[in-house]
């Protein structure tokens, strides 16, 4: 994997009371990027270049408010639209891009679709697709590093429709009972496809589902970066102090489809698009630093355009790297590959060497 | 007759059944407002109200769940799993009570849920959008599986299945769900649960597949004949129960097998069909029976077109299992 | 079947207001009877004269009350206890203890563990025994008796423990969602086999998990068989006017083993015990209706009299019934057996018939 | 050496990891105050403490999920599933996630847990204290599947589990956790995972059985060696991965195999078997390949000894085995 962080400022050892002037604006310049990933990935799905992608526009003040809140050695368990939480903890847009390709310098070897990728150097766990099953790992996680009295925290991260799983069920109820050091970050995007909050339970808040646990649960307005990062914080404090786990609903909105393969207008108004896109965090991040004077437009445009550079360069190099090589296939099953994955592993390469399979 | 895809073909079955009967009722994810993510229910929730097309929660254990609760009640509910993938949440309702309701009550709650889910790769969808989990299903006691291959098998399957007592799961080749249209018979025309058809006649060598394997093999199959092989090409359709009497018949003629899925080799179903062939068509068999399969790794991404059977390499198995012996 | 009710007065088509003491009388001759069961199958169990037995001993209150606010259309989803709730329904003793022994006239044809029975013409749907299984099956029932208009609640019975399965989360979820006028409740007997309660999950009380469904919770004495006699007849109103699903929990004791194979004394202290066996729900009763004068001494003896004789008798009975025959094996899995299955029929009537098993 | 039950085994294979690798957890239901349900756990939570023998909530999903989330920090949990019958409510956690992590993540993140869980019937369970789930283990790529049938296999087998890399279910037969005593080596010595053993020598018929079916397979053999049949009985051992090389060995000898187990017949482990024979031995085939199985039904309560293979069985398949072809 490339050295270079993205992060311009990377996020500090023990997160402070409140964020300077100089992290907001850094954080504003990650926000930057993770919209300008988007767009620019959803251009290349598109024009298929990639294969699928699943955008993150309008929880981007929640990802990075969030994942500035965390410690570098706090384990993070992404859903699939963490690509901001990557930035800021580190990972660089290089390796993010690779994986969208599956190329053959992709961390998970070309194995899965884009969006689900992984960087064990940054604690940050390869993802899947089905929803929740990050939620009860990060617990066991997180009672594994409290049994070695390790001073961290794991977060697992999902969205609203999640909350209907097996996993948070059992995850939340596991946490309470052993006091895991563990946040569950819900990002609730008013949406699990096209079903819409209301419909996915009937609960008044995905936070109060915290007391059938008998943990801490917290509502959040997840357009405000600067207010996300202030109850992760405690959150994160509360459980290393001991006061267990803490269930943070951040309330947000998925302004773009749920993915390449969907198309919001079949289940929602375009009255309730345009009403959220007013509340972009975006824009409002931007304005908020404008008026402090901590931003200006120069700068702003600065930001906009090296982050299409730079996301010009990674993809330039993406598509330059060749495929994951056919080998592979039979890579990391196991410890050691079985007698029985070598013989398909040779009867592959035969298969290749005669032509009966193109590579 | 219409010419429909074969996901048009599932849509226009259920609307049949949905038609016919009042207590044919839908629920899964996304299936109502935005038709399902396949559009196999598209229009089905305008027409039928969302009281017979449900949009769920987001959970696999509450869709099984509770259609079980219904078809206890009398109702004939077929809900959907979004991918097969995401059918193991559900599992331990599929496995110890939709199989086991009938048994385990003496009879007394049938319990006659019709399953339905996508299944299979080939749409670049890396491990989680591109499993075959028949095998699993096959192996439990008390359910039928269905996997259809044609745009008619795929109506009149599903009919079949809606008219059926029992539990039918029922997957969809998501591969092949747009890729060839078909003549449907329309109305109420069922195909029977539990016969397979000979989709090619042969004197070879027997090809089995299933599925999306089909056209790969029906084109093996072409191949072959340029070299002069003869095969046969039977499409299970039933997975369990199984046609064994078509199975056996073909390999008494041709003496020789060749097994195509795209699941994993190892325990996979193909293992059963040459089990039975090792039983009862031993005296007919001349060549050792050969598998053409996923390989026994996760389903990957990039390298799908490495992992998924093609016509190349189902004529290279059916070749050498023809001149061996 | 046979076709006698044990029901000394069958529950009221609509339950009324408050029990009178004919019905409270009659309620506490069910209880009588439910405890007799009680140890006279731990001791057939003991004998080895059946295999297995769970007992609800400490439950009793709870199950009558609760079942006898229920109409006979209701639909019943037990767990593996409510031995008592299928008296009240009007299950002939005889029956129950037939499947105990898994006989010829067993309903459930030998195929299961003794207390995992049902009774589809009493809807008393049939036992399993993975926990929670029944609770989205109660709701998906409520679902459909709401959709074609009947006027009825299912009802599904399960312990503390069962708080924590995927099920518990899914059909509370439901429920709440598609407002199913379905009834969960509790036994929180404080054990899962050897967890006490406080180790099941964090949460102060198991009703207000409720809350994350967005329904109504309630804790009830489960111990006063008037008090939930109440609350379910409430829940059931609730139910069928509109007001969604209740969760109910009732709070009682496990007086004896898990089942026939626990040892309590592994788990749990003996002064625990003696606490409880202090609020044992017959004992109190047995003491309120005779303060009230609606119950004699002699009469109770009578009650306890003639459990025993009823159950000697239909002990007889089910000892004298032959053992199913072996091509029940083969029946009920379909609706017509597969080709393969009469072949597997055939196959096992050969072996029989040659000696190599023995019926 | 100490005599010891399988029981006892599995208890002082736990205890003597725990003793060498303080990485060692131990999680599940009634395992701890109360030792486990058949007193696997006896005494561990004892001398280890409640944090390293933990007695968790009422979830599979949540005992597995948690597993594999401690696996990943780099301790080595031991969860244990009180029946078998009841790991379905973690299959997603298992076969999505267990089975993949290592895959998924190109080899960043290895996930090993050994999962613990009594199996089978013989025990008058009913369908659901009995069952043999192990081919859906066994068909799902990324596990290791390991049933020993005797004391010293039990605790080398879980001490090489556990010293292991990779994800392990260890199914114990239930059955016999107290039929017979057995030698057992003190200390750690490992049983390799991925060998066979040949508990008897033989050249006529070669039967395949593990787990709780040992028994009465080698009382067959027994019997058979009466009437003049020499039967070679081998033990799996693992059923994945597979010793090939003495399933093929045996049968490349004796020419015809009976394969035994306790789960239903259709698509169970024995059809694997068999495929592989029809495959690769099929030239020193001289007769039907046999199953001698679970019928195709849930697991009975009252007729159980009409369900499980017993001697008998063995001996009379074996007997038409080798008298056939
Ligand atoms: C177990 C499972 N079932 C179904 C799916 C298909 N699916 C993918 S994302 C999604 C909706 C998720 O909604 P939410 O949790 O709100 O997250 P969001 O996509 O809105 O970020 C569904 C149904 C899945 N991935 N896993
Ligand atoms: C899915 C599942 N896991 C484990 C078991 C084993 N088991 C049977 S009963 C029981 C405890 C149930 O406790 P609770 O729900 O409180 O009911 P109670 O027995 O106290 O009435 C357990 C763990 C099971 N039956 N099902
Ligand atoms: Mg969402
Ligand atoms: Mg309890």
């Amino acid at each position: 994997m490339a050295e270079a962080s993205t992060t311009p400022e990377a996020s500090p050892r023990t997160p402070a009371e409140d964020l300077s002037p100089d992290q907001l604006r850094a954080a504003y310049r990650l926000m930057v990027l993770a919209r300008s990933v988007d767009e620019r990935c959803l251009a290349l799905q598109r024009q298929g270049r990639i294969g699928f992608y699943a955008p993150l526009q309008g929880q981007e003040a929640a990802q990075v408010g969030c994942a500035w809140a965390l410690r570098p050695e706090d384990w993070i368990f992404p859903a699939y639209r963490e690509i901001a939480v990557a930035l800021v903890r580190g990972v660089p847009l290089q390796a993010i891009i690779d994986q969208f390709y599956g190329n053959a310098e992709d961390e998970v070897k070309g194995r899965q679709m884009p969006n689900h990728f992984g960087y064990r150097q940054f604690r940050f766990v390869t993802a899947s697709s089905p929803v929740g099953t990050q939620i009860t790992q990060a617990v066991g996680t997180a009672m594994a590093a409290k049994m070695r009295k390790e001073p961290i925290v794991t977060i697992s991260f999902f969205g609203d429709g999640t909350t209907s799983s097996n996993d948070f069920h059992a995850g939340l109820n596991f946490a309470g009972v052993f006091q895991a050091p563990s946040i569950f970050f819900i990002q609730n995007n008013q949406w699990a496809i096209s079903l819409p909050r209301e419909r996915q339970t009937r609960s008044a808040t995905l936070a109060e589902k915290a007391q059938a646990y008998g943990i801490a649960g917290v509502v959040v307005d997840g357009m405000d970066l600067s207010a996300v990062y202030r109850v992760v914080r405690e959150a994160r404090e509360r459980a290393l102090s001991g006061g267990g786990p803490t269930l943070i609903e951040a309330q947000v909105y998925r302004l773009g489809p749920h993915s390449t393969s969907d198309d919001p207008k079949r289940y929602r108004t375009e009255a309730e698009l345009a009403e959220w896109k007013g509340r972009d965090p975006i824009a409002r991040m931007k304005q908020q630093l404008l008026s402090s004077g901590d931003l200006t437009e120069a700068q702003d445009q600065e930001y906009w355009g090296e982050a299409r550079e730079q996301l010009a360069s990674v993809i330039k190099h993406a598509e330059s790297v060749p495929p994951v090589a056919p080998s592979t296939l039979f890579e990391d099953l196991f410890a050691r590959p079985t007698p029985a994955l070598e013989e398909q592993r040779a009867e592959l390469e035969r298969l290749l060497s005669e032509g009966v399979v193109k590579p | 007759m219409s010419e429909l895809t074969l996901v048009q073909a599932v849509n226009r079955g259920l609307q049949q059944a949905m038609r016919a009967d009042p207590d044919v009722v839908l629920l899964g994810e996304d299936i109502g407002v935005n038709g399902g993510v396949f559009r196999a229910t598209e229009g089905l929730q305008k027409e039928f109200g969302a009281d017979r097309v449900i949009d769920t929660p987001l959970s696999e254990t509450g869709i099984v769940g509770t259609a079980i609760g219904m078809a206890l009640y009398g109702l004939k509910p077929v809900p959907e799993i979004q991918f097969q993938d995401f059918i193991y949440p559900a599992f331990d309702q599929i496995v110890s009570e939709l199989a086991k309701f009938r048994y385990r009550s003496g009879g007394q709650y049938p319990c006659h849920v019709v399953l339905r889910a996508p299944y299979g790769g080939g749409i670049k969808g890396g491990l989680y959008h591109s499993q075959s989990a028949e095998a699993y299903f096959a192996h439990t006691s008390g359910l039928k599986v269905v996997i259809p291959s044609t745009p008619a098998d795929a109506k009149g399957l599903l009919l079949s299945a809606i008219h059926d007592e029992d539990p039918v799961l029922f997957f969809e080749p998501k591969r092949i769900y747009r890729a060839v249209t078909g003549e449907v018979p329309d109305g109420d025309v069922r195909v029977p649960i539990g016969t397979a058809s000979i989709v090619r006649d042969g004197t070879d060598v027997s090809l089995f597949a299933y599925g999306a394997m089909i056209p790969p093999t029906l084109k093996a199959a072409e191949s072959l004949e340029s070299e002069g092989i003869s095969a046969e090409v039977i499409d299970l359709r039933t997975l369990s129960p199984l046609d064994e009497k078509a199975v056996l018949t073909s390999v008494e003629k041709t003496g020789r097998a060749v097994i195509v899925h795209e699941a994993p080799r190892f325990c996979g179903y193909g293992a059963e069909l040459a089990a039975i062939l090792a039983e009862k068509a031993f005296f007919s068999l001349k060549a050792p029976i050969q598998r053409v399969t996923g390989w026994d790794t996760p389903f990957p991404y990039a390298l799908e077109h490495l992992y998924l059977p093609n016509a190349e390499r189902i004529v290279h198995a059916a070749r050498s299992t023809a001149r061996a012996g």
